[in-house]
């Protein structure tokens, strides 16, 4: 038999105790949830509207918002992420300074706690940018128009929390594209942009999509960028203009877990809507992750 | 010779010099793009600019309340000077400290928590496990980073709250503790992915040599990888402690948040984001109160926008370290 | 036999009226100790309480749900319990009642909303909701 | 002899501070095949990267002297290097396809400059595989993937690809190095047909090879031009003792 020395085996024992303590949280959190709140998706719960009391469900109008709340985010982010790498990766000098600069700014935004997102949300879009709008477009108006809390504010905040995501990702899936490639298209003729458009952003696709759907998912549980920004508590409809406020399954999470009328009896409700919400943003990591896999290992093939 | 010396199918080649294969409209798309690589420079300047102008005020309107921010003050019905966060009080108390020990406490504990299990994690991916392991390890540990922080906060209220509880019999249900067990769940991958990268980027060599000199694996692996990754596994731990400060729901649903001067793990806290999480809502515009939250966001900006300085320049130091001075930043 | 334990105090968030309330008119404007738990709701202060054998809080009846109301003593030394007509008595110390405020000139919907809101089946909504309607007339 | 095709004189390249080629002076003339021979790190890849300006694309990496093509300086900064691409093709050491289709791939220079209509295209691609001899074997294949091509075919797909855009000179960077014997005899016999209609440089580690396809070769050492001249003769009796040096396999 193979003889272990102590140290070798302390330190096995040591860290792999670690992986299975973090495992098993997940595992146990994971579970946990989902036990409690899986049995309570009901198609009348999901899809229903909602009635007078939280607790009850129907949590359409809930998932309607978060969707196009998410949807008007990725829409404003991801062709300004996808941009900004591409810059980056093709167009900027490697070593350049105000290649620097931007990816200084790229890293600064992806460690700007999200709160102060929803500060600023609150300055400047929803009181500038709004306030902006109003004093020129809106000046008979008796009250504000844009100059509030609206799903526009909300997604644009979230757009502007979610760029550094698309951003990484996707010079990361740029800088895997071989030089060779480059190189050929370049020896044929092609103009710079006819290089980046024919050849590296469809050599890159999945990569791409893999920055997306991680930026989705993790604009989709933001809560702290939104509460000032647009999120409502209760209304009975979802948004169906970019300035109304809209409800989101992150945020109905923390008022069913901390404001519901009759605590006992949200508490199905709460499970039911936090597995929605663990479903929706999981569910786009776990593609998120095997998409990556694919990529990294189509790019070693 | 002539510039059209060769025909080709019957038509004259422009001369070199005339034609322009690439078409103007690029030449402006290529600004375009350039321009849109800035939106993120604007966009962290802008966010400070706009935070900052929200604050501002607080220095020349009300100049004589802002000690009060930070020294400790004699207030009627105290029994003696103290640090007091009551911005609804008569009359308002804004001194930042009892919020800011209340970020410290949580996230240090957070830290103390997450760090060594991320790290212990870190190296058996990277050292020991089979590959087949860690192909499907890593990824899951990443997944952990996919959990909105609402959700978290959720499952520290409720469950480690409830956990605890029965565990000690607490005085105060809701925690500095409870936060920052929940709170150590999200700098986890943090920590552990950044670190692992470290560990993977210390060359094979370095471990042959150690090997080939007689070292068992755990020396090999304690002796000479972790050292040689060592700037990098510091910025992993910069970069998850500024996570766990700029984090909010679950502070913000799992501490108490009471804005308690002390030093013990398991008295309720107040951290500096549940504070603006819980009170800018209904607080009006442009009041002392007001300004006081948003400058707390320009700190909160300030402290993560160093930290991140901070693991950046480790991270570089560690690449500079492993691959010498000629290694690209 | 109780143990010495330390009392649990449940407050609402500052940037409720509640809270303002309460300050202003049972703490006589003074502070609430640091201690004090910040929960974002009524319903939050009641599941607190009702899971900590030493909490004590306070919340709007409005949300009290499936909970014994605990009577005070009236100026008069009666012990109340809050209900429509102790509290627009004022005979229930601590009633307050609820404002609508406008923003806009007098006339047009907001006037026939107002008007509304003193109106039979706005005061069984209220009812309805768990908040003590107005008296007829007021 | 009439004028060269592309004539280079006193051509230099530095990367960064590092020079990496001296003064190099060259002719290549019209359907004539010029190999360029030398040690690895003699400056012959340098060289023949400059000619199409490929060194626009790798930072730090400057250009003195001049390429006359057609008299005309292809170097002048008001020169489009896209355009000079246009010109003058190149085929790489390893096949490098785009991963796209077989027909996307010879269409792809023919599409980025905008040169044929739709209905003119499939007749060009055609022309163009036909030209690499490649025609026969993926005729009706021309919907699948370029990768799923043998390595051999792959590099002639690349060679088509070139070609399609009927450039007037074709660069060659050891276009066979990465092949099997078979392969590597089917683009040499390409090469020399190739040879007819167009002027090729092409940079070799193979005497043997340079032998086989070329009319003239260019001896590169240290990042100098040390020789040059008709292929058979060049390499039988070479004048400078580099040259002998090299070929007798004294270092390589």
């Amino acid at each position: 038999m193979k003889r272990v020395s102590r140290g070798d085996w302390l330190l096995s024992a040591a860290t792999g105790a670690a992986v299975v303590l973090v495992l098993g949280s997940l595992v146990a959190i994971l579970g946990a949830i989902v036990v409690r709140g899986a049995p309570v998706l009901s198609p009348k719960f999901v899809f229903g509207s909602p009635g007078a009391d939280p607790a009850d469900g129907g949590l359409l109008p809930v998932i309607l918002g978060t969707v196009a709340c998410t949807l008007l985010m990725t829409v404003a982010c991801v062709p300004l992420g996808v941009t900004t790498a591409v810059w980056l990766s093709e167009y900027a000098p490697r070593t350049s300074t105000l290649a620097g600069i931007v990816r200084s700014a790229i890293r600064n935004l992806a460690a700007v706690p999200s709160i102060v997102f929803g500060l600023f949300g609150l300055g400047f879009f929803v009181l500038f940018v709004g306030g902006k709008i109003d004093s020129v477009f809106y000046a008979q108006a008796t009250g504000p128009v844009f100059a509030r809390p609206a799903i526009l504010w909300s997604s644009l905040t979230l757009a502007l929390l979610t760029l550094p995501v698309v951003v990484v990702t996707t010079e990361e899936a740029l800088r895997t594209i071989p030089r060779d490639v480059r190189e050929a298209a370049f020896a044929l003729g092609a103009t710079r942009l006819q290089v980046v458009w024919r050849v590296i952003l469809p050599h890159a696709k999945s990569g791409i999509w893999t920055g997306v759907i991680l930026a989705v998912s993790r604009g989709a549980g933001e809560v702290a960028p939104i509460l000032f920004t647009g999120v409502v508590g209760w209304q009975s409809r979802a948004p169906t203009d970019a300035r109304d406020g809209f409800m989101h399954l992150g945020n109905h999470v923390y008022l069913l877990a901390t404001q519901a009328p009759d605590v006992e009896r949200a508490q199905p409700a709460l499970y039911g809507t936090v597995v929605l919400l663990l479903l929706l943003t999981f569910s786009l990591n776990i593609a998120a992750v095997i998409l990556r896999h694919r990529s990294r290992a189509g790019a070693r093939a | 010779m002539t510039a059209l010396a060769r025909p080709v199918r019957g038509k004259p080649r422009p001369s070199l010099l005339g034609s322009t294969a690439t078409p103007r409209w690029e030449r402006i798309v290529e600004r375009l793009i350039a321009a849109v690589a800035f939106v993120s420079v604007a966009a962290v300047l802008s966010i400070l600019a706009f935070v900052a102008r929200e604050a501002a005020p607080l220095f020349w309107e009300g100049r004589e309340h802002l000690p009060d921010l930070i020294l400790p003050r004699q207030w009627a019905g105290y029994d003696a000077p103290a640090h007091v966060w009551q911005p609804v009080g008569f009359p308002p108390k804004h001194d930042v400290v009892p919020l800011l020990i209340g970020t410290l406490k949580i996230t240090g504990l957070a830290m103390l928590v997450a760090g060594p299990i991320a790290l212990l994690s870190a190296v058996y991916i990277a050292e020991l496990a089979p590959r087949r392991v860690r192909e499907v390890v890593k990824p899951a540990i990443e997944l952990f980073a996919g959990i909105p922080s609402v959700v978290l906060g959720f499952f520290s209220l409720v469950f480690i709250a409830h956990f605890l509880e029965r565990l000690f019999g607490l005085t105060y249900r809701l925690n500095a503790l409870v936060a920052a067990l929940g709170l150590a769940l999200t700098i986890i991958p943090v920590v552990f992915t950044v670190s692992e990268d470290a560990l993977r980027a210390v060359p094979k060599s370095l471990r042959e040599a150690s090997a080939a000199l007689g070292a068992r694996r755990w020396q090999t692996t304690l002796l000479v990888v972790v050292p040689a990754a060592l700037p990098g596994i510091a910025a992993a731990f910069v970069l998850g402690f500024g996570r766990a400060i700029g984090e909010t729901m679950i502070v913000l649903m799992a501490s108490g948040i009471a804005p308690v001067v002390d030093a013990s793990p398991v008295s309720s806290a107040r951290t500096v984001t549940a504070t603006i999480a819980a009170e800018l809502g209904e607080t009006a515009r442009g009041g002392e109160h007001w300004r006081v939250l948003f400058a707390l966001g320009v700190l909160l900006f300030l402290i993560t926008w160093a930290l991140d300085r901070m693991g950046a320049s480790a991270v570089a130091r560690l690449r500079r370290r492993l691959h010498g001075p000629e290694a690209e930043s | 036999m109780v143990p010495d334990w330390p009392v649990v105090l449940y407050s609402r968030e500052n940037s409720s009226g509640t809270y303002a309330y309460f300050k202003e008119h049972v703490l006589k404007k003074a502070d609430f100790v640091a201690e004090a738990q910040s929960l974002p709701g009524t319903a939050a202060v009641m599941y607190a309480v009702s899971h900590d054998r030493y909490g004590i809080g306070y919340g709007g009846v409005s949300r009290g749900h499936g909970v014994r109301l605990v009577p005070l003593v009236s100026k008069t030394g009666m012990d109340v319990l809050p209900s429509a007509r102790s509290a627009s008595s004022g005979e229930y110390p601590l009633a307050r009642p609820l404002l609508v405020y406008r923003t806009t000139e007098r006339g047009g919907e907001v006037d026939a909303f107002v008007r509304w809101l003193g109106e039979r089946p706005a005061r069984a909504l209220a009812l309805e909701a768990g908040f003590f309607p107005l008296e007829e007339g007021t | 002899m009439s004028d060269p095709k592309i004539d280079v004189r006193d051509l230099s390249v530095f990367y960064g501070k590092k020079q990496a080629l001296f003064d190099v002076g060259l002719a290549i003339r019209e359907r004539r095949v010029m190999a360029l021979i030398g040690p690895s790190g003699c400056g012959k890849r340098t060289f023949l990267r400059a000619l199409n300006r490929m060194h626009d694309l790798s930072e730090g990496a400057r250009v003195t002297g001049s390429i006359l093509l057609d008299g005309e300086d292809l170097l002048d900064e008001r020169v489009d290097p896209v355009e000079v691409r246009r010109r003058i093709g190149m085929v790489f050491q390893r096949p490098n396809p785009f991963p796209k289709s077989i027909f996307d791939n010879v269409a792809f220079g023919l599409r980025v400059a905008n040169l044929v209509t739709s209905a003119g295209l499939s007749d060009r691609v055609e022309e163009s595989l036909r030209a690499a001899a490649l025609w026969e074997e993926v005729k009706d294949r021309l919907d699948e993937s370029a990768m799923s091509l043998s390595g051999g075919q792959q590099q002639r797909l690349c060679i088509a690809r070139a070609v399609a855009v009927r450039p007037e000179v074709l660069l060659m960077d050891e276009p066979a190095s990465a092949l099997d014997p078979i392969a590597t005899e089917k683009i040499e016999e390409l090469i020399v047909e190739l040879g007819k209609k167009y002027a090729i440089v092409i940079v070799t580690h193979s005497m043997s090879e340079a032998a086989r396809v070329s009319d003239h070769v260019g001896f590169f050492y240290s990042g100098k031009l040390v020789e040059s001249g008709g292929t058979k003769q060049t390499l039988e009796s070479p004048k400078e003792k580099e040259t002998q040096a090299y070929l007798a396999g004294r270092f390589g």
